[in-house]
């Protein structure tokens, strides 16, 4: 696995003259994080940094507090800058304030912190604009097939996520922004929370379709579990084509439902860019060049036939894994 | 006579004890052999010995002339030792059958193991029949009284048709009747040429059907004795290493007024039946009847304990409610409970914990008081123990009942009442125990003894009650009071006649 | 009253009266209400559909309950059911993706089972552990190894054959394969806890283990084969669930040991150990998993059902509470 | 060999020798030698950011264990103390923001939590409940119950007072208001165990519930107390977290319960009662705490972080077998 590099790399730390950067993600695993980890570290390599990276099992009870202190632990440490995925904007607003005050240079990705002054940059995607894009493709699709009401679902890990809410955001207001008058139409169920367990969102999406025949389509508002969740509820109730299914980031697991129909499209954010992009943010202010305020990353809408080819190029960004 | 088990030179520790130090004892057929010593003398913990529950640090196990030195559990049942445990052992959530042929139910399929339970309820029907038991195959243990329950352990023991089965205080939960239908029991035994050994604080039982004894100190080897050919007092002397005069050393208070006055006090359960019955100062009141008759209900709904359903209770002249223990230790009630470690002692917390439990008056607590307080009681009493910081778990039967009396002698209890006080417990502590209620009366306190055994009843109460199926059935003085009377009371003196169990 | 225990096998002794009976088959009347209430709030509670919905989600936390239910009954608990069954189920896509026959598959992920049950059970009686503490430990260890062999993505690309298992009608409408597998299960376990020497060692050795050992069982062994089994059946309960879902989900079935554990005490089991059955389990589970389904139909806020749920668990026990005290 | 719970008070009837001593010790000497291999593997480990780090992160689940050490030495666990500590953190967060003073803030939370403990306690006492389910389905009710009333989205606009209840350095660099605070709790929690008639009511419960019963402890007020206690230790814990979190997260503290019970029987609780120390569970929780913090140090791969925290949990029940048959 990734282990051996990196326990190498994070004791040299103290060891060696390069200097320090700290890359603090969400997880390290998944189809979405995986390729942004092996970008910032082939990066950081080129460019001479040491590159510590600190992130803790999806499952840890107490992630925002380990992942706070991973800030501290990197101001303490000296570090001459950090990017981290912040999980939450009010949540690493001080912490990231303190950095700054200590010297230490900030860029945020993945979500950004609450005052935008404390951070150099934010590189990535807005979970608002991706959630618009794929709402207003919906719409279209919708649209196209002559689709004027019904129900719509979604599906999220966990909504408390300040990222899915975003995405909440954005949907309903790219879809509604398409469908225009019609929008009043189409009535939101309430979504679903699954903890990453296909087997519950299944369950869910399974009793909405029952309850409501006229359901259109689901959102799946990213990870495995809901989308996996998602599209065995489709298939089990037979509604294969009849309910279309929009979600969000490629992973292979998209390419189970490209042949039934349980999958209409995805937008994609490029994660390997982001990773990228990220290392060289920090070098160039660490080179005092001038630097954007924000590097908007594109979101790109993957419909269901152009999946798996979509797929190939981007499998050669996962860092060693199985699949 | 076929020597059926010899042990020689056996010897055991336990972390800091020395249970056996070169223990011998050897056991014919056909032979009831008895074992006798104080409390902690290691009786249990040889048995457990030949039963293979425990290895020997040293020493030889032969039964007949076989070395069977190493020993487990099942090569103690293959080798037909049968083992009546001094506490109960039966798995509480299964049938009587279950428990009986328990590790050796007969299988339609004995790869499989699917039970064959036609013949198991009728194998179990004849070793009940044996015990003269009447309870049925197929009840559940757990709802079973406690005298059934231990009949259940014997018939265990004698459907392995063992060659040697031991008794350890088989009888401190029996009735008279019982008593009397296990000693059948182990005649039958006898005959069949069945080498048994019988372990008992009850000297009377000793008397009566062993042939041979065997006598412990200390863990340490006394010396091996035919019953026929020695006194009581003889064997006491080998138990306790000195004489032991009176058995029941009465002495009389000063009766005064009545402290407590009860009126038709019933339970919810119908185990008690509007018993009416006082208590005065000065005097030990004594409850005898037959197991089962009522009496801890009694007491247990006297100290809140359990539910009063209906009867009015008066102590030093008033009319009290009592709902919770607390009310009655505030009334200056306390029980010393039958069942000394399931409901009297935490054992594994420390002598002086125990004694301070229904006193701790301060919400925080000097330690060094209420060790002192500890002590006080440890030297008054003669609690044997290390120190007052040891776990009660680690003393010895009747040392744990000292412990509990202290525990109440703590309190400002005036009314001190004992469920089965000597229930398994050896016949130097008995008589210490005795003293402590002289001591009581002659304070003006009250005493309430409830046991099981007669002669500890005649010996020291100045009243007996006598209850028969929930019922109040008799009231006797001392003067007057014989085993006949009682009995008379407690079998005939219900609503109908007990079926004699012969 | 002082050993609510007994209460259980002792309907022999009372004669049988009206509020008897009530109290005797609370769980069943619970489960009676549940459905009435439903359908009535909602047609489409016992629309076909719906029915064919529950029984297809049913069996997995179903077999993994009844497994722990033999373990209770042991007087051992299992925290680590639904940890064995995600790294089963998966290891079990993983070879039916490489190619390997029905057959091999199952068997593999049975044996996959069998070992982790074996581990647990080993360590249990070795050590003399705890069993709650040390299947916390196997939980974390078992779920963070499939989750670091897979990297936390799922497996995919599941052959035809292997959606089937749980996938295919059965008969009617709403019986799929999965179902019968479940009912089969319910069967065999309940015929071996009533009428095999394994079962009645189980009640033996929960209701008094000393007693058990001094009779001469080898209560270590059998609880080792009690976890294997268990073991066994969380692995066939991971393979119906990834058939299911027609992936290899690592991640799957988290927390499903302690929700099979409500389902067989609200069923009558014990921690104490020695009491429960497999039917009563069954009814457990069946009472946990209508309401959750009800609640879906619904479609309620999905917090509102979380904070439901845990409603439904409090009042079975409490609606347990007056059938142990009836 | 029977009944290894009496080893506990029974060291004065032992000489003590060098092997004993390093058997009763064995739980720190874990703990030290952990410390000694991770200082040793990375140099960071010893660093002033990690340990200040490590003395940040602890207090919270130490607080919940502490809390929950009693109630296990009282007999009963806590499964909801997780969903206690968020729900009345979050609340603290929400009045906090609505503009309430500090003293109000904190004696609202606490309130609160010992709310939830009554409930507990009060449904544990009346209805004779087995405290593991009852919690298990409070757990889903109190954490469904916040979860809907926030919607779960974070509370936010914490004013800086808040911020600074936990984050506040204290003289030297790596000690900050929180660890202070645990640090107290610590020690009055030791006292009151030792040294009140209340801490050895909950040895008395624990270790015999009828025989307390029996000498005049009104033992349901006691564990209705308890809880209450064990309560308001989770929402201290709760509000500590918010503040280091700089919102209130309703999700937050989630298997807090189970992590700590962990801690706690490592640190030589057990379950069935009456044996148990505060200054045990916190060397337990520092154990585990300091084994998940060298393995972050490390930089494994999280999937392995966890799959070795279950090993750790593993290893050291084990250790604590040998402890026991020392
Ligand atoms: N498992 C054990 N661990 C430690 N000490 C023990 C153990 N079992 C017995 N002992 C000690 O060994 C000694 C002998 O105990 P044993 O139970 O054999 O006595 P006994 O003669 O049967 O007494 P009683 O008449 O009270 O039943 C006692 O001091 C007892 O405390
Ligand atoms: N609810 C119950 N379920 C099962 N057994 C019980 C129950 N209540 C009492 N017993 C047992 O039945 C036996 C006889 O009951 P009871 O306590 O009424 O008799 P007693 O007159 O006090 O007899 P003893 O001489 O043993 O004190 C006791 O050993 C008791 O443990
Ligand atoms: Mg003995
Ligand atoms: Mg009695």
């Amino acid at each position: 696995g990734c282990s051996g590099s990196d326990s190498k790399s994070t004791s040299n730390a103290s060891g060696s003259d390069k200097k320090t950067l700290y890359f603090i993600p969400i997880v390290d695993t998944g189809a979405y994080w995986s390729p942004m980890k092996k970008a910032a570290e082939e990066r950081a390599k080129e460019l001479g940094y040491n590159l510590v990276f600190k992130t803790s099992p999806p499952s840890e009870s107490q992630k925002n507090e380990k992942h706070i202190g991973f800030l501290q632990e990197a101001i303490t440490s000296n570090a001459v800058g950090i990017a981290i995925a912040p999980m939450d904007p009010d949540m690493f607003d001080r912490k990231v304030k303190e950095a700054k005050d200590a010297g230490v240079s900030i860029v945020t990705f993945d979500a950004d912190v609450k005052t935008k002054d404390n951070r150099a940059a934010y590189v990535g995607t807005d979970n608002k604009l991706a959630g618009e894009e794929l709402g207003k493709k919906a719409a279209e699709y919708l649209k196209g097939k002559g689709i004027k009401n019904g129900k719509i679902a979604l599906a999220a890990v966990n909504l408390t996520q300040t990222t899915m809410t975003y995405r909440q955001e954005g949907i309903r207001k790219g879809f509604e922004g398409v469908m225009g008058a019609d929008a009043q139409s189409f009535s939101w169920l309430e979504p679903i929370q699954d903890n990453d367990q296909a087997s519950e969102s299944k369950r869910q999406l399974e009793g909405q379709i029952t309850s409501n025949p006229d359901l259109i389509a689901v959102f799946s508002l990213g990870s495995e579990g809901p989308d996996t969740g998602v599209m065995e509820a489709i298939k089990s109730q037979g509604k294969a084509g009849k309910i279309y299914h929009f979600g969000f980031d490629y992973t292979p697991t998209w390419e189970n439902g490209i042949k039934e129909g349980l999958i209409t499209g995805i937008v994609d954010q490029d994660s390997y860019a982001i990773g990228k992009t990220i290392i060289d943010v920090m070098d160039k202010i660490i080179k005092k060049e001038k630097i954007q305020d924000n590097y908007p990353v594109a979101v790109k809408w993957v419909e269901a036939n152009q999946i798996v080819e979509y797929g190939k190029d981007k499998q050669k960004q996962f860092t060693n894994e199985t699949k | 006579m076929q020597k059926r088990l010899r042990m020689a030179g056996i010897e055991k520790r336990f972390p800091g004890v020395y249970a056996l130090r070169g223990v011998n004892l050897e056991v014919n057929a056909g032979e009831v052999h008895g074992l006798l010593g104080e409390n902690g003398a290691g009786k249990s913990t040889l048995m457990k010995i030949l039963g293979g529950i425990y290895p020997q640090d040293k020493g030889e196990i032969f039964i007949n002339d076989v070395d069977c030195t190493v020993m487990t559990p099942e090569r103690a049942q293959a080798l037909g030792v049968g083992f009546v445990h001094q506490e109960l052992n039966l798995a509480e959530a299964l049938n009587v059958a279950e428990n009986i042929f328990m590790g050796r139910m007969p299988y339609k399929n004995k790869l499989l193991g699917i039970i064959d339970y036609q013949e198991l309820y009728r194998s179990t029907q004849a070793i009940l029949k044996k015990l003269g038991s009447k309870v049925k195959p197929t009840d559940i243990v757990g709802t079973l009284p406690t005298a059934q329950k231990q009949l259940l352990e014997i018939g265990r023991a004698i459907s392995l048709d063992a060659k040697i089965v031991i008794f350890d205080e088989p009888t401190t939960s029996l009735g008279n009747d019982d008593v009397a239908a296990l000693f059948k029991i182990i005649n039958t035994l006898k005959q069949d040429g069945v080498a048994i050994i019988y372990i008992s604080h009850r000297l009377k039982e000793i008397f009566e059907i062993c042939d041979h004894a065997t006598v412990l100190r200390d863990g340490q080897y006394i010396g091996t004795v035919d019953v026929k050919s020695v006194s009581q007092n003889t064997l006491i002397t080998m138990m306790v290493g000195r004489d032991i005069t009176e058995l029941f050393p009465k002495e009389y208070g000063n009766i005064g007024e009545t402290i407590l006055e009860i009126q038709g006090l019933s339970d919810y359960a119908g185990r008690v039946k509007s018993v009416s019955f006082y208590a005065k100062r000065g005097e030990i009141v004594g409850f005898a009847g037959l197991v089962g008759s009522g009496r801890t209900e009694i007491v247990r709904m006297l100290f809140g304990a359990d539910p009063i359903s209906q009867g009015t209770i008066k102590v030093r002249g008033e009319k009290v409610t009592i709902n919770t223990p607390k009310d009655a230790i505030n009334q200056g009630i306390c029980l010393l409970t039958e069942d000394r470690k399931g409901q009297g002692l935490s054992l594994i917390m420390s002598v002086a914990e125990n004694i301070n439990m229904p006193n701790m008056q301060d919400a925080i607590l000097k330690h060094s008081k209420l060790k002192a307080i500890a002590e006080k009681f440890r030297v008054s009493l003669r609690i044997k123990t290390a120190s007052v910081d040891t776990a009660v778990g680690n003393l010895s039967g009747g040392n744990q009942q000292k412990v509990v009396l202290a525990k109440w002698l703590n309190t400002a209890s005036e009314v001190f009442i004992f469920d089965e006080p000597t229930k398994g417990i050896d016949v130097g502590a008995k008589a210490e125990i005795y003293q402590i209620m002289n001591q009581l009366v002659k304070e003006n306190k009250t005493v309430i003894m409830i046991s099981s055994e007669l002669p500890e009843l005649l010996g020291m109460a100045d009243r007996i009650y006598v209850m028969c199926e929930g019922r109040l059935t008799g009231e006797i003085l001392k003067q007057d009071a014989t085993q006949g009377k009682i009995m008379a009371f407690a079998t005939v003196g219900g609503h109908h006649v007990e079926p004699k169990a012969q | 009253m002082l050993n609510p225990k007994l209460n259980d096998g002792s309907s022999i002794f009372r004669k049988i009266d009206s509020k008897d009976l009530f109290l005797k088959y609370s769980v069943y009347i619970v489960l009676v209400v549940l459905i009435i209430a439903f359908s009535l709030i909602s047609p489409l509670f016992l629309s076909q559909a719906n029915i064919g919905n529950f029984f297809r989600q049913v069996p997995t936390v179903g077999i993994a309950t009844v497994g722990i239910t033999m373990l209770l009954v042991t007087g051992r608990v299992d925290l680590s059911a639904g940890s064995i069954a995600a790294f089963a189920g998966t290891a079990a896509v993983f070879l039916a993706v490489k190619g390997f026959s029905p057959p091999v598959v199952i068997l593999a992920a049975i044996v996959i089972g069998m070992f982790w049950g074996f581990i647990n059970g080993f360590f249990i009686v070795r050590f003399k552990l705890d069993s709650f503490i040390l299947t916390l430990g196997t939980d974390y260890m078992i779920r963070g190894i499939i989750l670091f062999i897979t990297n936390g993505i799922y497996v995919k690309g599941v052959p035809d054959w292997f959606y089937l298992l749980s996938n295919t009608k059965v008969g009617v409408n709403f019986i799929f394969t999965n179902t019968l597998v479940f009912a089969a299960v319910v069967i065999a376990l309940t015929y071996v806890m009533n009428h095999t020497r394994f079962g009645r060692y189980c009640y033996a050795v929960g209701s008094n283990q000393e007693a058990a050992r001094l009779s001469g069982i080898n209560i270590q062994k059998h609880i080792i084969k009690v976890y294997m089994l268990e073991g066994a059946l969380a692995a066939l309960a991971g393979v119906l669930l990834m058939s299911n879902l027609n992936v290899g989900a690592p991640s799957e079935a988290a927390g499903v040991g302690l929700f099979a554990m409500a389902a067989a005490i609200i069923g009558g089991a014990a921690f104490s150990g020695g009491v429960g059955n497999i039917p009563g389990a069954v009814v457990g589970i069946f009472t946990l998993e209508i309401f959750r389904n009800g609640l879906a139909i619904l479609g309620l806020n999905s917090f509102i059902q979380q904070a439901v749920t845990g409603g439904i668990i409090v009042i079975a026990v409490v609606v347990d509470y007056y059938r142990r005290n009836r």
